[in-house]
């Protein structure tokens, strides 16, 4: 694991965001947080708490309607469209719906992430199986991804949010549909992430992911932040 | 992104997605091609009849001429005087100077079949006159009255006619012919937009999600863009060049039936001139091709 | 299920379910609604062109008639043997005896304005004639010509004349017009069956996923079918409907421009008869029917 | 909970269940069970164990390739259509990917599952909100399901396979993207339809949903049931 030193420079920083839903649904208020590059990090909470609306202001998908998130120092409103787009593709994003395209197979799934990004044919297919092979899905390269079970999905979803090795990494609840052995896979794929120098943001609800590791763990309640630090 | 890709990697990414597009999607996008083409040979097949139409009103209307009776022949000497006194009126297309000797022969082709019943008149019972034919834009009634207002001031002239009559019928045809065309114009442009603008919700619903899912991943717009202009242009190109086709055989096939008829020694049909095709094949891959770019610029808010 | 619904119950779930639809994608149905309307109103208008056409061109093919001239006046007293024998060919709808001041009465009605040239001819320069006038189904040129022969052979008679030259040419512009008729009603019902699949498509992508969700929580026929029924019959009746009803305002406005001018007097255009918009009305609402039919069941399988 | 009797009938009957997926995949190999009225059951194994099949072929969303699947002592094959879809009215289905119809209400989305029984609309309606108290989804009923949380939507699409009070009750990884606690409420939900009849079978990778309760547990892996028991 990467040491975290106080000259590493933070990657994400919130400064009291805040986002409501049409007509009143107070999904988060006044989260103020930052993360450093290469670190690893849980969010929790239970169920509406906000997890995943956080997880989407620091991707992106949607703007704060107070405060300001800064990702690797620059405020989203503030990009053209072309800077956004390519700001995009250096981070990689589990989504809790997986947002795959079920007609395709697992590799053009994953590949298109990459090619998204001009990465040459060669180091698309090298990375391609070297990702499949650790989620355990060899040999089911060329299956359409809608005969797979729930479970492979989610973790085709995993592989193509880290095919680029992106910067940041968002994972919203990544082993929601995977037994216990499958999820430390996954934890130990995020964990060599950042030790490469990858900012790993997950949100989950599975315990077993961040107790007895040691790891940084932001606790939401209704939209607030109530704990940040580490949890054993 | 780690920096700038170098071209070929580009180029070769830009062609796979476009190439993987066609092939995934091909039924969908030959059945657009098939609607465009559709769409494209009612539409030109109508706009073919209307200007054959308008070539055939217009041969007809070149038949329009006024008639001036005169009590005696005149003398062929006086003749360029008279017809450069009509010339002055201005927008003359012909004078002719019909004898009675030329008129009775005239009559009497006239008659066709029924001329053995002319045999035992006189030659002459048919008086002498001047044809005037009027350029083809004079047709409307009042200017032919002022031209037939100021022959009959000229010098010998018993009677003008016109054939106000025939006039009047081929006046109130055009009128029905025109609020036909105008009609079938209008119902027919509009089936068009109909049509393309379904065939393109189809695509798009086809697409939605490979288009949400793209944006999210942060592609460019070439990236998004390319694959579809491609579709976009060969979908309106290559389906409004079917559309003219079809329609260049059917064209073939009808004369070919009609050739040696008497029909098509009124009027000589002709296709659709060239500039006219062009402008068709241009416009529907335009119409097509901003039809798509709306969609991906649609797709590719941030 | 535990046991059988009542029938209060299970028509009150029926009609909230068919006004539920209605009332959640009234913006689809009203978009297929016009596209029917609109491909039904083009396929009328076309018909109904086509119809007025035939009912012109049928018009003029009744005035046709072959000319039978004569040596002399006939006795009236003969007149009815004649004709009986005439009529003993079958097939003949008139038989009309002109007499030397008739012909010469109705030559100068012919010549209109310039019957002026006759003032000096004797009244009896024209020949006498009997017309016969065939049945409109005795149209063939063969049929006409036995007919011909056959009068040929009649007492006093010089000469048989039918219009050989302008039968031709009407014939060979029924032709042409049955070609375009029949290729326009050719292309157009192609882009009818292409409007209405197109829409269904569109409106099948819109409730595939809440049919697919029906058929895992065991909805049975009735409750599936019965609002799908109704939006097929409304939309194929109200379209069709609507198509008919702006084709009549068309119609209507267009008798207005042209009323009073010439060409009404050359026929009388006529709306479509009443068991043909029926006809129309119930096949559209049936096709429509079918359409949403062929979805449900294929949805419904267990 | 019920007291489980040997004189309670059997519900759910598999012999020498297969299924093969095109080309070869082994999903299913003659699993033989017996799940009787009114009995809570698990069913674990890593993921693409087989679970997710299992489930569909007991619900008749599938048809077994080898061996025979009765439910209430009738084969899905000997029934026609009506009586099909009769059956499915009377099982309730938790689809690990919820199948919900996201632009319909919450409730709507309920309501569907009892229109389509013909219940009385007063039933439904207090159904409904019963339900959706359980649930802890109180105020979120007229919320289009698109703008609900995941774990929010899980809940739901658990509330629409409860609403019928069915004879059956099949859930697929119902608590994947619920917290523990809420994972709780889920749990005693199927206690009280178990108490009251219903057979409750659920695939899971959830150990806290049945350690510690005593209930019964089938394991399977690879497609083979390889333990059958109470699991503590
Ligand atoms: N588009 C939306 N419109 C309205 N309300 C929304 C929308 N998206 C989320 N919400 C509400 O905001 C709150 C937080 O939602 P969020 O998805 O962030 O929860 P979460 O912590 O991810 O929950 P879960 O663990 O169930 O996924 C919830 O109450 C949810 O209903
Ligand atoms: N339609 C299909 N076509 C081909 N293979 C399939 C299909 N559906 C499932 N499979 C395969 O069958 C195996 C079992 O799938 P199943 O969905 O039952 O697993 P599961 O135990 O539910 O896993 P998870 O916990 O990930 O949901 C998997 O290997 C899967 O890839
Ligand atoms: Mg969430
Ligand atoms: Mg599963």
């Amino acid at each position: 694991m990467v040491k975290q030193t106080q000259t590493t420079p933070p990657m994400v920083e919130c400064f009291k965001v805040g986002k409501v839903y049409p007509p009143d649904v107070v999904a988060l208020r006044d989260v103020s947080l930052s993360v450093r590059q290469g670190e690893l990090v849980f969010i929790t909470g239970s169920s509406g708490a906000g997890k995943s609306t956080l997880i989407r202001l620091i991707g992106r998908q949607e703007k704060p309607d107070t405060g300001m998130v800064l990702v690797n120092g620059r405020e989203g409103a503030r990009l053209n469209q072309a800077q956004q787009q390519r700001l995009r593709r250096d981070i990689g994003v589990v989504y809790q719906d997986f947002r795959l395209l079920p007609r395709l197979s697992v590799s053009r799934n994953i590949a298109m992430a990459m090619e998204v990004d001009y990465r040459p044919w060669r180091e698309t297919s090298r990375r391609i199986s070297e990702l499949l092979e650790k989620m355990e899905l060899t040999g089911k390269e060329r299956r359409p991804v809608e005969t797979l079970s729930r479970g492979e999905q989610q973790r085709v979803a995993i592989a193509r949010a880290a095919a680029n090795a992106p910067s940041l990494l968002l994972a919203d609840e990544p082993t929601g549909n995977l037994d216990e052995q499958t999820g430390l896979l996954i934890l130990n794929l995020f964990r060599e992430l950042a030790a490469a120098g990858t900012t790993v943001i997950t949100a989950t609800h599975d315990s077993k992911l961040y107790r007895d590791h040691g790891h940084r763990v932001l606790h939401l309640q209704q939209g607030i932040l109530q704990t940040d630090g580490e949890q054993r | 992104m780690k920096g700038k890709p170098r071209l070929t990697t580009f180029l070769v990414a830009i062609l796979q997605q476009t190439g993987r597009n066609l092939a995934r999607s091909w039924p969908t996008q030959s059945m657009s091609l098939l609607t465009v083409a559709l769409s494209v040979l009612i539409f030109a097949f109508f706009l073919l009849i209307h200007l054959n139409m308008l070539a055939a009103g217009a041969k007809l209307g070149d038949e329009l001429r006024l008639t001036i009776y005169l009590d005696e022949d005149i003398n062929p000497a006086m003749q360029p005087r008279i017809r450069e006194q009509i010339h002055q009126f201005g927008d003359i297309a012909e004078v002719r100077f019909i004898s009675r000797e030329q008129a009775m022969a005239r009559f009497a082709r006239r008659l066709g079949d029924e001329q053995d019943i002319l045999r035992d008149l006189a030659p002459d019972f048919l008086p002498p006159s001047i044809e005037v034919v009027p350029r083809p834009g004079l047709l409307g009634l009042n200017q032919l009255s002022q031209l037939a207002d100021f022959l009959s001031t000229l010098p010998h002239v018993s009677r003008v006619q016109y054939g106000q009559e025939w006039l009047q019928h081929f006046n109130s045809f055009n009128r029905l012919l025109r609020i036909v065309v105008l009609v079938s114009a209008a119902l027919l442009t509009l089936n068009m937009i109909f049509t393309v603008s379904r065939t393109i919700q189809l695509t798009l619903a086809a697409r939605r999600e490979e288009l949400e899912i793209l944006r999210l991943l942060g592609a460019d717009r070439a990236f998004v863009g390319t694959p579809f202009l491609a579709e976009g242009l060969l979908q309106g190109g290559l389906g409004s060049m079917l559309g003219l086709g079809s329609l260049y055989l059917i064209f073939q096939w009808t004369t070919n039936q009609l050739a040696g008829a008497g029909i098509l020694g009124l009027f000589t049909p002709v296709f659709l001139p060239t500039w006219l095709l062009g402008l068709i094949i241009g416009a529907s891959a335009l119409l097509c091709l901003f039809s798509s770019l709306a969609a991906i610029n649609k797709s590719l808010q941030v």
